[in-house]
């Protein structure tokens, strides 16, 4: 993947608010392992399912503005964290590719056929790898069982993400096992947790996030690592829901793959934003000491 | 696509003419599985079979183009499937080169085309007759090189 | 001319004949010369007037092996060299039979462009070059005028003004830079319009004669009394006097020669009514060049590219 | 020359669209044509018994036939004109019905089309000649490439019928894919019982020599007369004095390797008879698996062989086969199912695919034929099976249907059944395709007898609970989610062409669809031929079969092969390159490009060389036509004046 040390970086809505947390930990993340993110000038709203369910165009035009800003500040590399927020650019790269003129006219400008956009998981594994990441590591998770989800969008559709496999994708079982973390080969890694709808059909959330929680309890895992604010969302904040729901209690931390690394590397919390997670996670979290890394 | 095949039916100057060079083993089963399946076409095309588009000198192209004809289609297997083992082989580089060279002289390098149909692809076949022909009359005829223009 | 003399007498055991240039019947056209007593070594000139590409002379006359063991000498500028070596690709010349006497290129004069800028008007005694001048004694009088002036147009987008295959070399004139853009014919009218193309070759081969006079001088036409311009079976073309029976004449010539062609400009030299039919092989071998990085006569171990083929699925 | 033109109506096919008297009648203004007529089936005895009596009464030199596309029909009016006294090839066709009646509604416009195409065809035949092909001797030998059932079948059929025959198969055995089946749909029969005594017979058959673990290098020449080039790979094993006693296998110390004939749910040793039946049965060494090659230590086989079998040294080595014709029958392999990462196979040990099941089935399988889970040795007692794994799907570039895994699944689940009678058996299925005689009852039987629960939609999930696997799918006929706890999940895995299968087509000079699978010469009229002359296709490697469609065309293949040799020599095809020795200039270039080595040199008397094609090596390609600049060689049929006057009688 052709990358420039720079990368610019799109954080989308989400992050500005529920999952504020993820912005801060991906920034501190990236800048602790040598990336340097450089935050969109004037970003929007990448027009998330609405627009494109309203008119593909209008989806692609919304999204496309964003990498034509990456383009001018003559960046290639668009990461944003949110998978929404990645389809809705991944989708306006595949619009470019179909109908490169269409989609200039709307722009008012040609899209560039270099600019392309990765997730934060994408750019870790390929840009930074488990091996780089396990020297990196302060603080070892030294064993702690975890479950990956990586929710239903991150890696699907597979024409659209070109990226891991779309139904057993592994980049982020490799990245937490470099940070010590005895990793559950969860089956439900990318079953959906009921995003959609969250607002409508809270009953369908509860039921799909709860059979999620349930999977990982019986797997062992003490903490479920996610990529989505929304995923994030409803395993955390609903978790006492579900709880409720099936009569029983789980008490599992939903922990941001970036908070996770970023623990390891030896990062504050309050870098982190742990803070903000409902299920408190700090009582699975290794010791607050970050270690200087052995020789060995 | 079935449309657009009976507009450039309709406004035909029946003067135009597209001639296609075949091979007998891909393309000219191509065209015949297109016409067992009753893939539409614009009538503007009229096809020569050969062997192989290794048997297809450039000059042909050339004979063509510069008699009037309004279009030049040959086609044949796809690389490495050619009956003979490399003759789209050859093919490929002689009908490039005279492609890129007709510019040069004047005449436009849209009226000819090269391109692969498998005998069992007959709707891409139908496809290639449908676009090379509403291409050749958005043209319009090809004067040749019989009138000298000043 | 000292130096050529003693190159050409020092290989004289070696070869039962030397092709080379001779004055002519003016001393703006020297003429070739088929040296085969070493007492005619002395007529041997080599100056930017001696045009002809000898190389023509190999596949056509001297095909059939010759007396004895011995080779065939023959001087050769840059692109004459080049002739040479995509005459030997083909195996339609043997390279054991040759003895060649490179010849670094200043570059050669085109006679009418000296005659149109010359102000005297007295018929030309004699012409010399030195200094990046000719000078031409006239019996009215001496007049010089600057080699690049009157360079021929094949010489003015020369790649090759050094032999690329010899022998011998003949290393006392410094050969011609390389122009910036040797294609800078091609595209100036390639900047035309399409009309405007089409309107300059039937205007300037309306005038073809069909004399083939191009085709007699061209090294890499092989074909001889077999060429498929007078062919009545297949009959490709026709004897009307058409401008399509010409310009199909000229496709037949380009089209053979595509990939092939080491661009020596002699066609366009020696044609009666001055048609620049050399841009249309110029065309191909650009072409060659652009799709296959391939530039004929440089390599005697290659294969033109029109006999050769890339196996791959979206090669070409 | 007396041109006859012969529109044919198609009955409505062509008539339809096209004005066929006026097409007739417009042909008479072209030059020569003398006779011109509409015919209502030309193909017909009557339509043929008209051209002829033309021919006569007309005194025709020529026929033009207006008609369907040559490819269908050439060769018929090229025999009914010959019938009449004139040469085949003064026959030209004019396609007016697959391009002209079949993909137009514009009369107008597709009569004068039509015109058009007549009008070119006359002119083509106006400068054919009479062509003569040269008689060649026939090599009566026959190659069959692939020893599956398919191949054995050919090459029995044609031995028996007392011709030489060479069969080659990759494997050190034969027996193929059948082979490795327990049970034959739908009368269960037991697969090896019937497959054994015809592998022995290939063994004992004097007219079969038999190559195995060899592959088919290079193909030369022509129908009539192939030379292969094979290389028969090394086995560290002479076979002329293995007795197969299994000794070696015994004392072999490394044992410890995935079993290939076990589809890996068992090991074997290093050196290894592939299975009891085996044919022959001679051991072989996998030379990564074996102590010796990777550490330079053990010998233990050659030691303790009693017959001094074992050669390290041994190497590949080529052996070129003569032959006139040549079967194809490389059969399948099966679709790997880790490209549907949701349903686990390779990381759940207890997915297992289809063939697995059949090994587990079987009674030389991994557990003796009783039905045991890979993962812990447990019986099952929940079976799910999935179809279409690998069959009808796009997205993993398989759209075509297998054509067996559904009734391999009716078998397997009834199979199952028989062994467990306490188990509980799922299918998944998008259809139910089971077309052949007694196939639809055997289904029937699954459900109806042996209660086989039929669950109607794909499978989205297959995940592990406890030590069992929950196997989470749609019920499209409920329209509601089904989750099924399983003990065993059998995926249905597609068909897909053999390993290497495009590689072969390219070396054997024939063509393969999209797929890999082997073109056909016409997919109704020519399933068994191939477009080249003298190669023949049987079994799966055409496209997926069961067992008795394979033995069909195994005996197919075979009759065409015995129909090609009735015959002591053969006519060559005419339409080949022929030089102009005067017009040659010797320049050589059509010896550069011919493909075939079909062009040589020739020396006359004075030293000059000329090109001269080898008239029964020459393919007819053109290529050298084409590249000859002077155009001393012509494709004859296919000459630069037969070509230049169908261009110029389009242009007038």
């Amino acid at each position: 993947m052709p990358m420039n040390d720079r990368v610019a970086y799109y954080p989308g809505c989400s992050l500005e608010g529920l999952a504020v947390e993820y912005d801060v930990s991906t920034r501190a993340v990236c800048r602790a392992l040598g990336l340097s993110l450089v935050e969109l000038n004037d970003w929007n709203c990448c027009g998330s399912s609405p627009a494109s369910l309203y008119d593909p165009m209008l989806s692609a035009t919304l999204a496309g503005r964003n990498l034509l800003l990456a383009q001018e500040a003559r960046l290639d590399t668009v990461m944003t964290p949110c998978p929404g927020c990645l389809k809705a650019l991944k989708g306006a790269i595949k619009t470019r590719d179909a109908h490169p003129q269409a989609l200039a006219q709307a722009l008012g400008r040609p899209l560039s056929e270099r600019v392309h956009a990765v997730s934060v998981l994408q750019l870790l594994y390929e840009k930074v790898g488990p091996g780089a990441l396990a020297q990196a590591v302060r603080r070892s998770f030294d064993g702690l069982p975890v479950v990956p989800y990586y929710g239903c969008l991150l890696t699907r559709p597979q024409a659209v993400a070109g990226f891991d496999d779309p139904e057993n994708p592994v980049s982020m079982d490799r990245l937490l096992e470099a940070v010590g973390c005895a990793v559950a080969d969860f089956p439900f890694k990318t079953e959906c947790c009921g995003a959609t709808s969250a607002m409508t059909r809270s009953d369908i959330v509860v039921r799909l996030s709860g059979r999620l929680l349930d999977m990982a309890r019986r797997l062992g895992a003490r903490a479920i690592i996610v990529a989505c604010p929304l995923c994030q969302q409803n395993l955390d904040l609903r978790q006492a829901q579900a709880e409720k729901a099936m009569g029983t209690r789980f008490g599992i931390p939903v922990f941001y793959l970036t908070q996770v690394i970023g623990w390891a590397v030896g990062l504050p919390a309050q870098d982190l934003g742990l803070d903000k997670l409902i299920v408190p996670g700090k009582g699975v979290l290794p010791d607050p000491e970050p270690t200087e890394p052995s020789e060995s | 696509m079935r449309d657009e095949a009976v507009t450039i039916t309709n406004q035909t100057e029946s003067s135009l003419r597209i001639v296609g060079f075949l091979c007998n083993w891909c393309s000219y089963g191509g065209a015949d599985t297109a016409g067992v399946c009753r893939f539409r076409q614009p009538p503007l095309l009229r096809i020569i079979r050969i062997p192989c588009t290794g048997r297809m000198d450039p000059m042909f192209v050339v004979k063509a183009l510069i008699q009037g004809v309004d279009g030049v289609l040959v086609s044949g297997c796809h690389p490495k499937d050619c009956h003979y083992a490399v003759g789209n082989f050859y093919a490929r580089r002689r009908l490039e080169l005279v492609g890129r060279f007709l510019p040069f002289i004047g005449i436009d390098p849209r009226r000819f085309r090269y391109t692969w149909v498998s005998a069992s692809e007959g709707q891409r076949w139908q496809q290639v007759v449908t676009e090379f022909s509403a291409l050749i009359a958005a043209l319009g005829p090809n004067p040749g090189f019989s009138a000298h223009v000043r | 001319m000292n130096t050529l003399q003693s190159i050409v007498a020092s290989v004289w055991d070696q070869v039962d004949m030397v092709l080379g240039w001779q004055p002519g019947y003016d001393p703006l056209h020297p003429v070739p010369a088929f040296v085969r007593d070493p007492k005619d070594i002395a007529s041997l000139i080599w100056n930017p007037l001696c045009a002809p590409n000898l190389s023509v002379y190999l596949a056509k006359s001297f095909k059939a092996p010759t007396r004895g063991e011995k080779k065939i000498g023959i001087l050769a500028k840059g692109c004459d060299s080049r002739s040479l070596t995509a005459l030997i690709q083909e195996g339609l010349v043997d390279r054991n039979r040759l003895l060649i006497i490179g010849l670094p290129c200043p570059g050669t004069v085109d006679p009418d462009a000296l005659t149109s800028v010359r102000t005297q008007s007295g018929p030309i005694t004699d012409v010399s070059f030195a200094d990046g001048m000719v000078q031409l004694t006239a019996t009215d009088g001496v007049e010089r005028v600057p080699l690049d002036q009157v360079l021929a147009r094949r010489c003015q987008r020369c790649r090759h003004p050094h032999p690329v295959l010899y022998d011998v070399l003949l290393e006392e004139v410094v050969p011609r830079p390389v122009p910036k853009d040797p294609f800078a014919h091609v595209k100036a009218l390639e900047n035309q319009p399409l009309e405007a193309r089409k309107a300059f070759w039937l205007r300037e081969l309306e005038r073809c004669l069909r004399c083939y006079a191009c085709r007699n001088a061209c090294p890499l036409c092989v074909c001889q009394d077999q060429c498929l311009a007078e062919s009545r079976t297949p009959k490709w073309v026709t004897q009307k006097d058409t401008v399509a029976d010409k310009f199909l004449f000229h496709m037949i010539h380009t089209l053979h020669l595509a990939g092939r062609c080491t661009e020596c400009g002699e066609c366009e030299r020696v044609c009666p009514m001055k048609i620049p039919i050399g841009l249309l092989k110029e065309k191909t071998a650009h072409i060659a060049m652009d799709l296959w990085g391939y530039e004929s006569g440089t390599d005697p171990a290659a294969q033109p590219p029109l006999l050769s083929y890339d196996a791959s699925v979206n090669g070409l | 020359m007396r041109i006859g033109v012969f529109v044919c109506r198609c009955g409505t096919n062509i008539a339809g669209t096209v004005d066929t008297q006026a097409v007739a009648a417009r042909a008479l203004a072209s030059p020569d044509v003398v006779y011109a007529t509409e015919l209502l089936y030309t193909c017909s005895e009557p339509g043929q018994q008209e051209i002829q009596n033309a021919v006569l009464s007309h005194r025709l030199q020529g026929v033009v036939v207006a008609a369907c596309s040559p490819r269908m029909h050439e060769l018929t009016f090229r025999r009914a004109v010959e019938k009449a006294g004139l040469n085949r090839y003064m026959l030209e066709m004019a396609n007016i019905r697959e391009h002209v009646s079949w993909i137009g509604q514009d009369k107008a416009a597709n009569t004068e089309k039509a015109v058009e195409l007549v009008r070119m065809a006359v002119a083509k035949v106006r400068r054919n000649e009479p062509l003569f092909g040269s008689q060649v001797p026939l090599t009566k030998r026959v190659m069959v490439i692939g020893g599956g059932v398919a191949g054995i079948q050919a090459a029995l059929d044609c031995a028996d019928a007392g011709l030489d025959v060479v069969l080659v198969e990759r494997e050190p055995t034969i027996g193929g894919k059948m082979a490795k089946l327990d049970k034959t749909f739908p009368t269960i029969d037991c697969s090896s019982c019937i497959l054994g005594p015809k592998m022995v017979d290939v063994a004992q058959n004097e007219n079969i020599t038999l190559h195995t673990a060899t592959e088919v290098e290079s193909l030369s020449g022509t129908i009539g007369n192939f030379t292969v080039t094979l290389r028969k790979k090394a086995v560290y094993v002479d076979w002329d004095a293995c007795t197969g006693c299994g000794l070696c296998m015994e004392k072999c110390p490394s044992k410890k390797h995935p079993d290939g004939f076990n589809e890996g749910l068992a090991t074997a040793p290093a050196i290894r008879i592939p299975f009891p039946q085996a044919i022959p049965k001679k051991a072989h060494i996998e030379r990564s698996a074996c102590r010796y090659f990777t550490t330079g230590k053990c010998r233990v086989c050659q030691k303790i062989c009693p017959v001094g079998a074992v050669r390290f040294d041994m190497e590949d080595r080529q052996v070129v086969e003569n032959v006139g014709a040549v079967i194809v029958a490389t059969g399948y392999d099966l679709f790997d199912p880790a490209a549907y990462g949701e349903y686990g196979a390779g990381r759940y040990p207890d997915v297992i695919t289809g063939m697995q099941f059949e090994r587990i089935l079987s009674a030389s399988g991994p557990f003796g034929g009783h039905i045991r889970r890979p993962s812990d040795g447990r019986e099952p007692r929940d079976i799910v099976f999935v179809a279409c794994v690998g069959s009808r799907d796009k997205s993993v570039g398989r759209p075509y249907c297998s054509g067996v895994c559904c009734m391999v699944i009716a078998k397997q689940a009834i199979l199952a059944r028989d062994h467990l009678p306490e188990a509980r058996c799922y299918v998944f299925y998008m259809d139910i395709r089971a077309p052949g005689k007694n196939y639809d009852e055997f289904v029937r039987r699954a459900v109806e007898e042996y209660g086989v629960q039929y669950i109607r939609g794909r499978v989205g999930k297959i995940y592990p609970k406890g030590d069992r696997l929950v196997v989470q799918g749609a019920d499209t006929l409920l329209g509601a989610q089904v989750e099924v706890e399983a003990d065993l999940v059998v995926l249905a895995t597609g068909v897909e062409p053999s390993r290497g299968a495009r590689e072969l087509a390219e070396k054997l000079h024939i063509s393969a669809d999209t797929h890999g699978f082997f073109m056909e010469g016409h997919p109704k009229l020519k399933p068994v031929e191939t477009n080249t002359a003298g190669i023949y296709l049987a079994g799966a490697c055409q496209g997926p079969k069961d067992i008795p469609a394979s033995v069909a065309q195994g005996s197919a293949a075979a009759a065409k092969v015995l129909a090609l040799f009735a015959r002591d020599s053969m006519t060559t095809d005419p339409q080949t390159a022929h030089v102009a020795e005067k017009v040659c200039i010797g320049c050589g270039k059509c010896l550069t490009v011919c493909p075939f080595g079909a062009i040589q040199w020739k020396t006359l008397r004075d030293g000059t060389k000329k090109a001269q094609v080898l008239e029964t090596v020459c393919q007819g390609c053109g290529l050298c036509n084409a590249t000859c600049p002077p155009k001393a060689v012509q494709l004859r049929h296919f000459t630069d004046d037969q070509i230049l006057a169908e261009l110029e009688a389009l242009c007038a």
